[in-house]
């Protein structure tokens, strides 16, 4: 339970952390904005609404998108496979998952494209199905992919180990089948982890920048994302643009933090439990 | 059952993860007839005009809408993607080299730069000092570089075209300063590069260094690029012209393998050949490129130093940009050894 | 091979792990193998020659050393952070918790324009330290903050769970027993938080060492200095090197492979104390 | 009075936690907080232990006002419900903490931790890790480690709640003899009754946040100065009217106005069908609900004027059974008067039989 700040080293640490936030996050935000605005509304909302930065936009909305639904649906299979069942190489699996976290974001631009790229060894498959994956939209996808993989299931497994299997056997003895038991008894529980994973998920798609643009290949207007388009503003001397854009990605993200913390609320409130 | 079930849910999960992300791709509308000209850095607002001004030309001459896709980055960066795959059915890049690596991996036919005139640059450009209003620091040549105090702004020679041109501007000046004496033109080289603070990825990466976060006292550009931030930063800055500088001759060249497979290769040619018409040199002109025709170039005599003097890549100190590459900027050669501190 | 499974009561085993193996082996296995197909093209003489090469060998300390102290630095503001916001009520603590996110949700590019703007000679932290004559961007110093800055989130997130759940006992205990608040915070709190700070640690040290958005912006990329172990990827791509360039990634995956690896460990270890 | 608390009162928000709650406790002495949980016992505990502070009203111990002073100074041994044994540290260094906090020298500790090992009865346990304890060991490396400073006063928060049954008994038999060996002056606190009775030389009862009573024992249970403390200690059934009883009824009783009471098995005896009765006009006629077997003696519940009691029956006498008439007669009861407890003898019976047995 949380005190009031009486002594003096509780402030101490409080004022210490709280500068430690402004300088680190704080600071850079209002750079920014400041940068942003600088030139004026007219011109911030220019670069807002500029056909190159829509098309950029519509572009990380799509991969995003298809990031967060493909993650979801990997994290929830793997908690269930992980978490329901005991099978040789569990341990492996799950530290295989990790591996995207630890891994640089420039590896996993290269990887992709010496798996899916002209030089790759798929490449004679791609060909002759005409499949385009690098220097086109799937090749975004598949890099934001990547670096979201274990935010879902690395929410998910947890919760569900807390909680044990039990009820889900008890359901499966009582001859109920697997969507029943998903929808009845193991979605409930995990609810408000999968919201919460799928919002960390979807900030960290959105912004990230290393990875696509390996895979990118920069075509304006078809596979820049938003994150690159902000670089391509700023090696264009368009300074303000580039923060303007750069300003809309910082809301997009505050706003995404704001919805954690409601979820996070709602999960106290509920079940006391904690989400993380 | 068992197994059968599982090798369902397997070819259920290929087929999702593949329908997901194909989606977006058939979902981008194809536009009508498109070019995509895969160009270096500092050219994005040279293509910004010329590519109005194509279609434009291009409407009237064949009475179809064409509209081209740029893509922009470091020169060898761009080279590299598009032998990943990138399908660009031009490339406009910053030097030989590049293009004859895209040719090496087979998507250019031998011989290319013969099949536009002045060895396929339709522009040119040299190698300038930009420095602070009022020159502070007194910079006139490539010696007064090395002088204690003088700090340096030059991308990096292994990933930046603009920066092998500055490279060899360089040593073509100690090589006529030091006579041809190979240590010395060597430890010039190296004091210079000892003076640089920055070493950016890109061309225009090093230009913001020098002009937006006010690093070091001169920045060795393109000529064009110095001339911009003149235009962007009105005042700030002024150009300097070294004594001797290099010929940067910037080339183009058409894609075979991608335009064959798109049939583009009529209006691919037609877009290089558009380069050289008067309306397209005046473009360049007009975004301080040198322009290769010598009429037009006269246009502009007032803008560029004509009189400067040049040295060309293929010149004997140099011996064009194969023996330059593997003797300067491959790993282990001149460029690395100054950098074994 | 036919897996001995114990409890097949709860269904949906097949479809769960099927989709898991599909999703991990087109996202993750088939491109790392990419990678080790690709550099062994370079056999092992290139391998080591490549990944031994002085100014490789420089890239690797700077970005070990780097991420070493930004993983520290984040380490005590973390621990401070996490602490305050477990355990004191103050003004604004709902805002400074959920800005913890901001550096997973801004695209790291963003973050290295602001962060250049920010600490460069003219920005406005710089200008301060440029009086002094201390240089902050295009030093190692610069790539330390940035790091900071992405590796922020991680070590926070681990620890402020730990605090929130730690029964209050402990403490008392210690307080019964005589002991001052630095000595309780010494020899009990931090111990029940070590665990949890080498997980967050691990995860900030492996995200920083592959960092290449925010760094390349304010690092100066100067040789033997400030140029980092990706920059060495990148730049070696540029030269249409793909071997080498594989090459020094599979060291950088073999390092960060290890950093998972003994997090894992450190929790399962941990897990043999708490045996409540 | 060696630890004294005057005028406490605490709150937690609305909850009144303690009410004006004043009492002390002789030097040496074992003294029991027992009360239902939620009464404020253990709020109580923590006062003098300085883990809270009163809203108002001192803390005394050895005559010197506390109330300032922090828990690390107040000489205090704590044992915590659950132990809080240090999860990282061995046993050694749990027991040592207090003494090395002290900046004692490294041999004086260890040899100081082998004495308290022997005490305990866990020699050549130091290595082990609390996690590898078991709920008895864990108990009694708290107990060691609260002793180790040489505290002056020993608090123990419900010691034994979390142990099972039966190690519980040896345990507080165990520790009663560890306290009254030391001399030590403690107090600890405990919801189950039999277990302060059995371990505690005096018991302090509270209710919502005010001490009901405090005396030895069987004083408590012999004479409960309030109604709860009546029906808190000991079994009792409580009685709706007493006045309905013979014997108690308002004629001669020179009580007026008593309403309620409780009477404790003791109370009642049960004839044997045919068994010649005493004072035949205090009689009553009662059925008999269920028989049960304790051991020495049977539990009887029986229905007497539609409120049920429970009573001893000796096992030599006639056997009786469920639903058979009996007749029993009430030698005593516990009489409320206004918030006060008043035993009151059978009027019926006059003054020459006050001594009755009692089987505590």
């Amino acid at each position: 339970m949380r005190t009031k700040a009486n002594t003096w080293t509780a402030r101490a640490l409080i004022g210490a952390s709280v500068l430690f936030i402004l300088v680190m996050l704080a600071l850079p935000l209002a750079m920014i904005l400041s940068e942003a605005l600088h030139a004026g509304w007219s011109a911030y909302w220019k670069a807002i609404s500029d056909s190159y930065t829509l098309k950029a936009a519509h572009l990380t909305l799509t991969a995003t998108a298809a990031a967060v639904v493909l993650n979801a649906v990997f994290g929830l299979a793997a908690a269930w496979a992980i978490t329901r069942f005991e099978f040789p190489g569990k341990r492996l699996l799950t530290t295989i998952i990790d591996i995207p976290f630890a891994v640089s974001p420039v590896i996993a631009g290269l990887v992709f494209i010496l798996t899916f790229g002209r030089l790759g060894w798929m490449n004679p498959i791609l060909t002759a199905y005409d499949i385009k994956i690098v220097f086109a939209t799937p090749g975004i996808v598949i890099a934001t992919v990547f670096i979201t993989f274990p935010f879902v299931a690395r929410e998910i497994i947890p919760v569900l180990e807390a909680r044990g299997n039990d009820e889900e056997q008890a359901a499966a003895l009582m001859g109920a089948g697997f969507f029943t038991i998903f929808r009845k008894i193991t979605f409930p529980h995990i609810r408000w982890a999968l919201l919460y994973s799928v919002i960390l998920c979807t900030a960290r798609a959105m912004g990230e920048f290393g990875a696509v643009s390996v895979v990118s290949g920069h075509l304006r207007g078809k596979t820049n994302t938003l994150p690159l388009h902000v670089e391509i503003l700023y090696n264009e001397y368009q300074f303000t643009a580039a923060f303007a854009v750069a300003s809309l990605l910082a809301a997009a993200a505050i706003v995404i933090l704001v919805a954690r913390n409601i979820v996070e609320y709602m999960v106290k409130k509920e079940d006391g439990g904690h989400v993380r | 059952m068992k197994s059968l079930s599982r090798f369902f849910s397997f070819f259920l999960a290929l087929a999702t993860f593949f329908a997901a992300s194909l989606f977006p791709a058939t979902f981008v509308p194809a536009a009508e007839l498109e070019l995509t000209n895969v160009s270096y850095d500092p050219t994005r607002e040279l293509y910004e005009s010329f590519n109005k001004a194509f279609q434009k030309h291009y409407k009237a001459k064949t009475g179809k809408n064409i509209s081209v896709v740029q893509s922009h980055g470091g020169s060898s960066k761009q080279a590299r993607a598009v032998i990943e795959g990138n399908a660009a059915d031009v490339v406009t890049l910053a030097l030989a080299y590049d293009i004859t690596a895209i040719e090496k991996a087979g998507l250019i036919k031998a011989g290319w730069q013969k099949s536009f005139p002045n060895n396929s640059s339709p522009y040119t450009s040299t190698i300038v000092f930009l420095v602070r209003k009022g020159n502070p620091k007194n910079l006139k040549d490539w010696g007064d570089l090395i002088r204690d105090g003088v700090g340096i702004i030059t991308p990096n020679p292994k990933t930046s075209g603009g920066a092998r041109w500055n490279y060899l501007a360089a040593w073509a000046w100690a090589h006529r300063q030091y006579k041809g004496d190979e240590k010395a033109v060597k430890d010039f080289i190296a004091k210079l590069f000892k003076r640089v603070l920055v070493l950016d990825t890109g061309a225009r990466g090093s230009t913001n260094t020098f002009v937006q976060n006010g690093q070091g006292d001169v920045l060795l550009a393109w000529e064009n690029e110095a001339y911009l931030a003149l235009k962007e930063q009105k005042g700030k800055f002024e150009i300097v012209t070294p004594g001797l500088s290099i010929l940067a001759e910037p080339p183009v060249a058409i894609v075979d393998s991608v335009v064959d497979k798109r049939g583009s290769r009529e209006a691919a040619t037609e877009y290089l050949h558009y380069l050289y018409s008067d309306e397209g040199q005046r473009i360049a002109g007009q975004n301080f490129y040198r322009p290769s025709n010598p009429v037009i170039a006269k246009e502009f005599g007032d803008r560029f130093d004509l009189k400067v003097n040049l040295v060309t890549v293929d010149d004997p100190i140099f011996g064009g940009w194969n023996k330059v590459q593997s003797v300067h900027f491959n790993d282990g050669g001149v460029f690395d050894q100054i950098y074994t501190r | 091979m036919k897996t001995r499974l114990k409890n097949k009561t709860i269904p949906g085993f097949g479809l769960s792990l099927g989709i898991t193996m599909a999703f991990v082996s087109m996202v993750v296995l088939i491109p790392m193998f990419s990678i080790v197909l690709q550099s062994s093209a370079l056999g092992w003489s290139g391998f080591w020659k490549t990944v031994f090469d002085a100014r490789v060998l420089a890239s690797y300390r700077v970005s070990f050393l780097c991420s070493f102290i930004a993983a520290s630095l984040n380490c005590f503001f973390g621990v401070m952070l996490a602490w305050v916001l477990s355990r004191y009520r103050f003004p604004g603590r709902r805002i400074i918790d959920g800005m913890i996110e901001l550096p997973f949700a801004l695209p790291t590019a963003v973050a290295g324009i602001a962060l250049t703007a920010l600490y460069s000679g003219k920005g406005w932290v710089g200008a301060f330290f440029a009086d002094l004559d201390i240089k902050i961007a295009y030093t190692p110093a610069g790539i330390t903050i940035a790091l900071t800055f992405i590796g922020l989130p991680f070590i926070v997130r681990a620890v402020q769970p730990v605090l929130e759940q730690l029964d209050p006992v402990y403490e008392e205990a210690g307080r019964m027993l005589g002991a001052s608040p630095a000595r309780i915070f010494r020899s009990v709190i931090l111990p029940e938080i070590v665990p949890a700070l080498l997980t967050g640690f691990g995860l900030a040290f492996a995200r920083a060492l592959g960092e290449y958005g925010s760094v390349i912006f304010i690092a100066g990329n100067m040789p033997f200095k400030t140029e980092i172990a990706p920059l060495i990827i990148m730049s070696k791509l540029e030269q249409f090197n793909y071997g080498e360039a594989t090459a020094v990634a599979l060291t950088m995956l073999m390092a960060s492979f290890v950093i998972m690896f003994c997090i894992n460990v450190v929790q399962s270890r941990a897990a043999r104390f708490v045996k409540e | 009075m060696y630890v004294e608390l005057r005028g406490i009162n605490k709150h937690f928000g609305a909850y009144q936690a303690s009410r004006d709650v004043s009492f002390g406790i002789e030097e040496g002495n074992l003294a029991a907080l027992l009360g239902p949980s939620g009464s404020g016992k253990t709020t109580i505990l923590r006062m003098i232990a300085g883990l809270e502070s009163p809203d108002s009203g001192d803390i005394f111990i050895d005559g010197a006002r506390v109330n300032d002073l922090p828990s690390s100074k107040r000489g205090i041994g704590f044992v915590f419900q659950n132990y809080a044994l240090f999860r990282y540290m061995t046993v050694f260094d749990n027991i040592g903490f207090g003494l090395s906090v002290q900046k004692t020298p490294r041999a004086e500790l260890a040899a100081r931790v082998e004495e308290l090992l022997r005490l305990i009865g866990m020699e050549g346990m130091e290595r082990r890790y609390p996690a590898q304890l078991s709920g008895g060991q864990k108990q009694r490396v708290a107990f060691a480690r609260a002793l180790a400073p040489n505290p002056r006063l020993l608090l123990l928060d419900e010691p034994f709640a979390a142990i099972d049954a039966k190690v519980r008994q040896g345990l507080r038999s165990w520790l009663r003899g560890m306290i009254s060996r030391l001399g030590l002056t403690s107090i600890f606190v405990t919801h189950d009754q039999a277990e302060a009775i059995e371990v505690a030389d005096e018991i302090i009862v509270t209710n919502a946040g005010r001490v009901e009573q405090k005396g030895r024992p069987v004083e408590l249970y012999k004479s409960p100065a309030t109604p709860f403390v009546a029906r808190f200690v000991g079994d009792s059934a409580p009685i709706g009217d007493i006045g309905r009883l013979k014997g108690f009824d308002g004629a001669d009783a020179d009580v007026s106005g008593v309403v309620s009471g409780a009477i404790r098995p003791e109370f009642i005896k049960i004839f044997a069908p045919g068994e010649s009765v005493q004072c035949e006009s205090a009689v009553e006629a009662a059925v008999v609900e269920s028989v049960i077997f304790r051991g020495d003696a049977l539990e009887v519940s029986l229905i007497l004027k539609d409120t049920r009691l429970s009573a001893r029956y000796p096992l030599e006498k006639e056997t009786i059974a469920a639903g058979q008439k009996i007749r029993a007669l009430v030698y005593c009861l516990y009489a409320f008067e206004g918030g006060r407890t008043r035993l009151l003898h059978n009027a019926c019976l006059g003054r020459q039989h006050d001594a009755y047995s009692y089987s505590i």
